[in-house]
Order: structure tokens, then C-alpha cells, then sequence
């Protein structure tokens, strides 16, 4: 993989920001987008724009198609069985809250019990939060170890005839721990109990087959795969969309509409009511060429010796905590510096043009669980370089100096 | 494109007056179609006699051009016909629109493969297929005593 | 206004469709997109882009002021007194899904009445079906006469101390009929019943005040304002917003979160869950800037001309009916052609480069009134002119002979 | 934009030390703040004698530099003044974040009033202003005796 001709595809990556080279550091919490990406959605826009599925002049036949084509290529990329097992939401947010408000409606009863775990982001407790406000269910957390590993032994532990789901993050965005989803599948396949896997950060970052992990359910936030803002996908097996009901109603969706009753369409409209993100669907089969041009050994490669390096170099720095230390670990970097809050530290790196994030990356149970309220974070998209690290390490090190650190 | 291919006279004139329309007597097994997309209906009546003959085949139904001839030319066609060459014909009209390019059924006549052919102006319109393909899944749904209504979103 | 300079900011609209030059007359399925727009979200994504909120690097700040300068932007094009009361949403389904599940599960009880008309959208109706379903609530349809008004006397009749929310729409997209929604919010108000306005198809259309209307929530579809998919927008008065429960849940849109409760954010945090159509929303910005240029007073003005122009025409032309009379009447004409079925209409003057629309319009309730399964829709944009309604009619003319009418 | 601005050294002297940390005796009033951006918290203690003279005020938290600062010097300054006086100051230091160029409160002496525009960097990190602020909006609440926390998403 030449990393040059990866980067240079990356229009906003040679800006300036505060006189110095933008260093984008702040990936898992939105990727930037490549050229061929913003093409198509400007020359879908300007040559072919139209709404999709019920217009039947040519202009929608081919947005249609287009659209379509993305499903297709969703399909492929996580190796899901069939395009209607593939839809189109507004951000992985709204998937999760599709199965949890779907799924919750017809199987969860007072008292039954959802397990999740100490890594999840808000996203994937929230959603199942408002069931245990609403129908009395009870969460249960998969507690993590000092490394930030779930602790399996214990997950099985929390598992009671009355566990009606199990929801885990595939890669934390805080740790960057990759959590063992197919094991957890496995265990909980022996108890019939269906799974969510939250694929937020490992969607751009590591391989990804939903029929090899055999989940029932799998979300995805596209802008974080380098494509557009405004797309998320739901993974769902097919068994579960066809017997859920249906979760956002409106046009679309619908088959046949009178006024005492109403049927639903197939799948996958059934579950995309409304007018669609149409030219961001669109573009976003060039966010999945994009990531296939590459392959994604070679981008895992890549990530995995930038964060290496990353470790070593800040592990080096005195008084800088990297924080967790996971058995299997993605380029999500989180640290603190001993003297310097977080976001104290985000804005003299930021003076060196350096974006990370700062805070509690939408994980204060982690937080809580760490006994930090926030914490700095970088984290690598393939676009990434050692120069980028050199950097961080660099602006790192000058918060030592602002705060006259020893 | 040609718009007279898509609007052949045939066409026309099976849009305007289609054959056995009505709901025929005693018919044994029955099916309904719908297409969402433009809300065409389609009820299908077949009367099949001990025989596994196709004594009877009529259809109920309101839709576009496309959709009303293809019906009425699938009745005409396949009524007298046996079970066994109604479901070849059938197949061979659905191979016909996806991609072959002619009728291969031995027991159509050359006349009858020209009627059947004049629905292949359709190819060169995708969003109008399922108008012309909602009968004769219809039809098969039919054969099958399925309970479910055929849905063109549906059927691939 | 200079109707050449208008539409020579729609770089789609110099485009072939099948040889012919398109006449783009489909705006009420969704709108084209000027210059400015499409250069806005290519630009914010080339030099800019960085996910809202949460992180504090420069990049984050000037994306999360751009942003909010687009609900400013919307909270004037509106009149809102607010900006808290902009939620932004993926489309305005997601929008009237918002209060139908949210004042849903705060307001219906079983036997509580809902309150829609014929005229509405399955947006306007699936939403309130799903508490019909999961509440035991009714839902009763206004009646409209043949014109394609709804009938304000029987209106009035329907309420009753049951009916806890009327949803209406502001302008009708099969007749045009623009619905005195003002008369409605008044009669509404006098006993207390909450109204909700479906202003799709109004909000380009005709001059919104929300102030002046005195509506409680407003729904926008922004693709069909000029603007990008995948955004939407619910206007809804504070105190709804600050007494309804969360929608989606996730991300952003909490303030405290806890292993045994959550508390939310504020507005209008608290129903922005997750990461936003962020371009797109910046983008958005344009389309009200263009708008505004024009002047909504000179939109109406030009639109107004072309309706009654493309009427007069169409009336002319021998078994061409035309759908609805309305008292006041906005550019979405439909009309049937006795012998030729609407989708042979629509294939038929597509072969002349004509987009309209064939169907129902996500309309089944209205059709099932006037005994129609389908309709053709010509409907119109501020950047239409004459020629496109002469080539329309000709086109139309041309579905009589392919069909050999007399 | 320069760092030094925004980090001067007794900001970062108070941010290291800050003042009137902890609980104290017999307090009046109190109050929590709370920056869900940033996940600071702040609990403010005020203890008002019954000439509505500020006799102590201190506080407990945690935050970034910027936070523990602008607290720390907030309640240097506010201490030993009147009720009324200290509502003046905390208006002057809004009023000072916002946009006015200096301090103008007559009470304070020139030292003070080069204490209170250190913190003026944060002007120029419009990010940041809320860490600034947060104290000070607590102790508000704490003088009105407001139940709610105060929450720095909902403060202009
Ligand atoms: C009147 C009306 N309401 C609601 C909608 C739904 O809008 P959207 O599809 O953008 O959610 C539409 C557009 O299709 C409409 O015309
Ligand atoms: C692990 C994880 N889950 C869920 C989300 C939510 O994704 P989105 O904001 O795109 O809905 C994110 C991103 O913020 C994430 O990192």
C-alpha cells in the first residue's frame, strides 16, 4: 500500500489549520472523505438527481439502480446473504434504535434482561435504556478488566434464562480493544439468545463477515467508512426483519394503505420510510470501492503499524497514560498526561494543527469505570502517516512544556 | 428506444379489449396479484378439469396497457393448454423478459410466438416489467393453491 | 424575477433524457439543486469537514458553528422564536414520527382520537396508525369535497373531547390544495388540541410563519426544499419539546449517564441523537440563501402564473381530466387521461425528456376518495418556464396518439 | 492565536492550586454545575451572613486548567464582598467573556481586575469559554437558591 497515493486522494488533508498541516487524528469520530467520494455525490447531484423507487421516468429508474448498486455492494463488503437483509438508516444510531424499539416491542417483557457492556457508547445503551424505562427490562453490563478486555467468564455469568439480547461493540472507540464477537456469539447461539454487534469502528478498520460471526444484527455508520454524513446501515438476518414490526412509518414502506389497516412493503422497504439520504447511498459505493482499491489486510497492516509506532512513541513521553491495554487493540489511542486535563491538552495540540478528540467519547460508563471523567483521544484512518505520529508525539509533548510539566 | 415497440398495435388492442375478463365459472383454484408500485391488481380464475387440462382461465383486474394485454394474451394463450405446457409457457415468457430472445415452447404456433413476443418491447424498460410479469405470477401463485397475494416486490 | 438566471443555477437542468432536454416536473417528489448548494457541500468536505459537538479541535469548532448558522438561518426562514424549536431529522417522516411516538406515549390512551384528513400523506398517517395499533387509539379522516378541499364544517363536527391531536397537511401533493391550516390551528386552539402541520410540500412553496400560524409542530422535508437529501426538520413550540420524552436515543443527545439512569441534554440536543446529516445540514443553509434571493413573494408569483398557464393548456386538450379544483391551488397538477393509464402517460412523455410522476402519490386514502387507483402529477419548481409546461402538453398530445384516441 | 494568552502563568498557578478548595463550615447556600461537553463539575458552597456579606466561599470539582482557574479566582475575588458587589462582578465577567474589553466593576482593585483578564484568553477558543464560565453561573444559582444544576448547554 503506498500511503502517499492513499493520502493524496484525501482532499482536505493538505489544508492548514492555525498556519500548520492539518494532522486528522479524530477518525473514529468521523472519517474525511476521498475525491472519488465527493465526485459522485456532486456529479450525481448536478447530472442525475432524482428521488428513487416510485417515479418511473429515466431519471428515477437510474437513481433507482444507482442506489441499488450501493445495497449490492453493502452486501458484498460484509458478506451478508442478501440485499434484503441491507438497510439504510440515517447513522448507526438509528439502527441500534431500530432493533431495540422493534425488537423490544415484541420480545421484551418486565422483568426479561438485555446485556450489554462496560466499553458501549451511549448508542448502544440508550436505545435499550428506554425499555427498561418503558416495559421494566433490566441491563446488565459486562464488566471489562483493567486492560479493557470484556471479561468472558463473567459475561456468561450474566447470562440468565431471562437474557433476551446481547449487544456489544465489535471495536471500542476509547480502548480500541477488538472484542471477541464470534465467541460471544457462539455462547450466546448455545442459548438461542440473538446478538447486535455495534460495528461502528471496526466497519473502516478490520474485516468484517456477518455470516462467518453469524450475528443476528450488525450497524454501521457510513461517514465513518469514509463516506458521506447522513447514511448508517442496519445488518439484520433476514428471520428478523420479516417477523419484527416495522419501525419508522410513513411512504414507502407501505404496500397497501386503507383507512382501517395497513400492510407493509418487503423487505428492505419495509424499514426505509421516507424520502432516502439518495445521493449519499449513492456515493457511498465509492466509499466501499475505495476501501476495496486498497484491500483490507493491507489496510489493517497499515493501521496496526501506525499504532505500534504510535504506542511507543507516546509511551515514551513522560507523565502520558495510554489508556487500556487490550489483548487485541485497533488505532483508537486514548491518554491521558498526568497535570494536563484533556481538553487542555486538545487545544495546545490543536495550535500545532493536530485534531484529536477530548472528553468522554460517549462512554461515561467507561469513564466511571476507568475513574476518569475524560480523556484525550487519537485515532488512525488509513490516510494516516508516521509524520502524523511524529507530530502528536511532538504537540504532546509541548503541553508538557505550556503546563511546565518535569 | 421506441415507444412503438413498448405500444405495439397488439398491445393496444389486447390493452383495450382484453379476452376472458370476467371471473369464470366453477374455476378451481384462484390468485390475487398486486403491484405497489403503480397499485395494478390483478385476480386470476383458473379451472383446471381431471385431467390437469386448463378448461377455463379468466382474470379480473384494472392496470396500465402493458399490464391488461400482457394478462389477457397469457390467457388466451395458455386456456386449453395442460398443466405441464401452461407452466413451460409460463417460464418461457418470464426467461423471455429477464434476457433469452425468443419463445421456445414447441406447442405455441408461430402466430401465437408473435403475440407473446409483442410484450418484448418491455425489456427496453425496466420499470414497466413488472406490469407486464404480475399476471403470470400470478398465474403460477394460482397452480400452486398459494394463500399469499403475489407482490411484484416480492418475486424476483 | 429572471427565470433564465434562476434555472441556470440548476447545473441538471441543462441535461438529455433520452435525447430530449429535460423538463424536470417532478419538484414535489423532490426539488433539484442550485449551484450554491452543491458547492457548499462539496466545499465543506473538501476544506472542512470534522464531526460536530463533542470534539474541540478548530476544525470541530468552525464545522459545529456552520451547523448551528443553518438552524439560525431556518429558525428565521420559519419564524420560529427559537432556535431551540429546529430539531434537525433525516426527512419529514422522521419528523412526524418524532411527535407521533413521543406525544404518543406521553398523551394517547385507548379510545383517545387522532385527528388526520383525506388529503394526507402516508407520512402523515402510518405514524399515528402505529398508536391505533400499539395504544387503542381512533383515527378519524376529515373529509374533503370533489374539489380537494377538506370540508372545514365536518372538520369541526369530528372533534370531539376525545381527539387529543389534529395533523394536517399544508398543501396538498396530488390536487395542490393549499389548506387553510391557519383556520384549523384557531378552531383547534378554542379547545385545546395541539395541531400538527405537514408543511412538504408547503415550505417551498408558499411563505411560512409559524409564529403567525400558531402551530404546535411543523414538518420539512429539506430535499424538496432546493436542498440535500437525508435532511429534515421538525419545528415544534418549546414547551412540547421540553415536556416530550426523547426519541432516538445515543450520542449527543444526553448529559449524564449513569449504570442505573440517564438524564438528557437540552434542546435541541436532546432530539439530535447521534452523528447528523452534518454537510448536508451546512449545506442547507444555501438553499434558504436562495430562497431568500429570489424573494418567496416572487416564487409564488411565477408559480402561481405556470399553474394557471399549464391549467388553462391541459384543460384544453381532449380526455385529459384534472384532479381536484381547490379554491387555492399551487403548482402540483394531476390529471388522468381517459384510455391511457397513468404509468403508459408517464413512460409516454419521458420518451419527450418530461420527468412527472405516476402513482399515488404515497396518497392510497385520497385516491380511494376520488375512485382512482393512480394518477399522472406534473408538479412545479421555482426554476420551471413556459416552454417546459408547452412541452409537457405536447407530450401529453402524444399519449393520445401512441393510444390512437380521438 | 497564542497559547500563552490562553495559558497564562497564574492561570496555571491557579489551575495547579486552587484556592478555597473544599467544603466549608456552616455554608448558606450551595449550588452544582455541570458541562456535559467536557463532563466538568463544580459544587459551590457560599456562606452569606446576615448582612448579605459573602463571609466564605468555596468550592469542589474537577476540570481542566481553564475551569479550576476561573473558579479558583472567582472566588478569591468575591470573598469579604457584599451580595451586591459580587453580583456586579460576576455580570462584569460575563459581560467580559462575551465581549467588553475590560472590567469595570469600581470595587475590585487594579491587581483583581488583572487577575479576572487573565482569563480573557478564552475569548479567542470559543470552545473553552463554557469551562470559564461554569463557576460563575453556579454561583448564581447558588445566591437564587435554584435547585436545578446548572448546565452549560442550557446558559447563554
Ligand atoms: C405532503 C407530504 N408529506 C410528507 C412527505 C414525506 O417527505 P419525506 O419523504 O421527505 O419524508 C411528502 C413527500 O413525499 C409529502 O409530499
Ligand atoms: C462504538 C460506536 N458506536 C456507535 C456510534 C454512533 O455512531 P453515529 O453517531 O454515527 O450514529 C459511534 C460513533 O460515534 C461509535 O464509535
Amino acid at each position: 500500500m503506498d500511503i502517499n497515493k492513499v493520502k493524496s486522494q484525501f482532499p482536505i488533508l493538505t489544508k492548514k489549520i492555525n498556519g500548520k498541516s492539518l494532522v486528522y487524528l479524530d477518525s473514529s469520530n468521523s472519517a474525511q472523505k476521498p475525491i472519488s467520494v465527493l465526485n459522485s455525490l456532486d456529479s450525481f447531484y448536478k447530472n442525475e438527481f432524482s428521488n428513487i423507487g416510485r417515479s418511473i421516468h429515466s431519471l428515477a429508474v437510474n437513481a433507482t439502480n444507482k442506489f441499488e448498486e450501493t445495497r449490492e455492494s453493502v452486501k458484498k463488503f460484509i458478506n451478508a446473504n442478501s440485499k434484503d437483509e441491507i438497510i439504510f438508516t440515517k447513522n448507526a444510531t438509528e439502527s441500534i434504535n431500530l432493533v431495540a424499539t422493534t425488537f423490544g416491542q415484541q420480545n421484551i417483557k418486565k422483568g426479561d434482561e438485555i446485556l450489554i457492556s462496560e466499553l458501549e457508547h451511549h448508542s448502544n445503551y440508550v436505545p435499550w435504556h428506554y425499555l427498561r424505562e418503558t416495559k421494566g427490562a433490566i441491563i446488565k453490563f459486562a464488566p471489562i478488566n483493567e486492560d479493557g478486555d470484556i471479561i468472558i467468564d463473567e459475561l456468561k455469568k450474566l447470562i440468565t434464562p431471562k437474557t433476551k439480547i446481547i449487544a456489544v461493540t465489535h471495536l471500542s472507540n476509547v480502548t480500541g480493544t477488538i472484542v471477541p464477537v464470534k465467541e460471544i456469539v457462539e455462547i450466546a447461539k448455545k442459548k438461542n439468545i440473538p446478538v447486535l454487534i455495534d460495528g461502528c469502528q471496526s466497519a473502516p478498520h478490520i474485516k468484517i463477515d456477518v455470516k462467518d460471526l453469524d450475528c443476528d444484527f450488525y450497524a454501521i455508520s457510513c461517514h465513518k467508512v469514509y463516506g458521506p454524513t447522513g447514511v448508517g446501515i442496519l445488518y439484520a438476518k433476514k428471520k428478523w426483519l420479516e417477523s419484527l414490526p416495522p419501525y419508522i412509518g410513513g411512504g414507502g414502506m407501505i404496500s397497501e394503505v386503507k383507512k382501517d389497516r395497513i400492510t407493509y412493503a418487503p423487505l428492505p422497504e419495509k424499514y426505509e420510510a421516507g424520502t432516502m439520504p439518495t445521493a449519499e447511498v449513492v456515493a457511498f459505493n465509492e466509499s466501499i470501492k475505495f476501501m476495496n482499491s486498497i484491500g483490507i489486510e493491507n489496510i489493517v497492516k497499515h493501521e496496526q503499524q501506525l499504532t505500534n509506532y504510535a504506542l511507543e512513541k507516546l509511551k515514551k513521553i513522560n507523565s502520558v497514560k495510554i489508556i487500556g491495554n487490550p489483548k487485541n487493540k485497533a488505532g483508537v489511542i486514548s491518554f491521558i498526561i498526568e497535570g494536563v486535563h484533556p481538553h487542555d491538552i486538545s487545544t495546545i495540540v490543536d495550535e500545532e494543527g493536530v485534531a484529536i478528540r477530548a472528553g468522554h467519547h460517549c462512554c461515561q460508563i467507561l469513564h466511571d469505570r476507568l475513574n476518569l471523567s475524560a480523556t484525550a483521544r487519537a485515532s488512525i484512518g488509513v490516510y494516516n502517516t508516521k509524520e502524523d505520529i511524529d507530530i502528536l508525539c511532538k504537540a504532546v509533548e509541548n503541553c508538557r512544556k505550556v503546563f511546565e510539566l518535569k | 428506444m421506441d415507444l412503438k415497440q413498448l405500444y405495439q398495435d397488439i398491445i393496444l388492442e389486447h390493452g383495450k379489449s382484453p379476452r376472458n375478463f370476467g371471473k369464470c365459472d366453477k374455476y378451481t383454484h384462484q390468485a390475487k396479484g398486486y403491484n405497489p408500485l403503480c397499485g395494478d391488481k390483478v385476480q386470476i380464475y383458473l379451472k383446471l378439469n381431471n385431467k390437469e387440462k386448463v378448461e377455463d382461465l379468466t382474470f379480473e383486474g384494472s392496470g396500465c396497457a402493458i399490464s391488461m394485454a400482457s394478462t389477457s394474451i397469457m390467457t388466451e394463450l395458455v386456456k386449453g393448454k395442460s398443466l405441464e405446457i401452461a407452466k413451460k409457457i409460463i417460464l418461457d415468457f418470464l426467461n423471455m423478459i429477464k434476457n433469452t430472445k425468443e419463445i421456445k415452447t414447441k406447442e405455441l404456433n408461430d402466430d401465437q410466438k408473435t403475440i407473446i413476443m409483442s410484450l418484448s418491447g418491455v425489456k427496453q424498460y425496466p420499470m414497466r416489467v413488472k406490469c407486464a410479469t404480475l399476471a403470470w405470477h400470478t398465474l403460477t401463485s394460482a397452480i400452486e393453491k398459494n394463500k399469499e397475494e403475489v407482490n411484484t416486490e416480492k418475486v424476483e
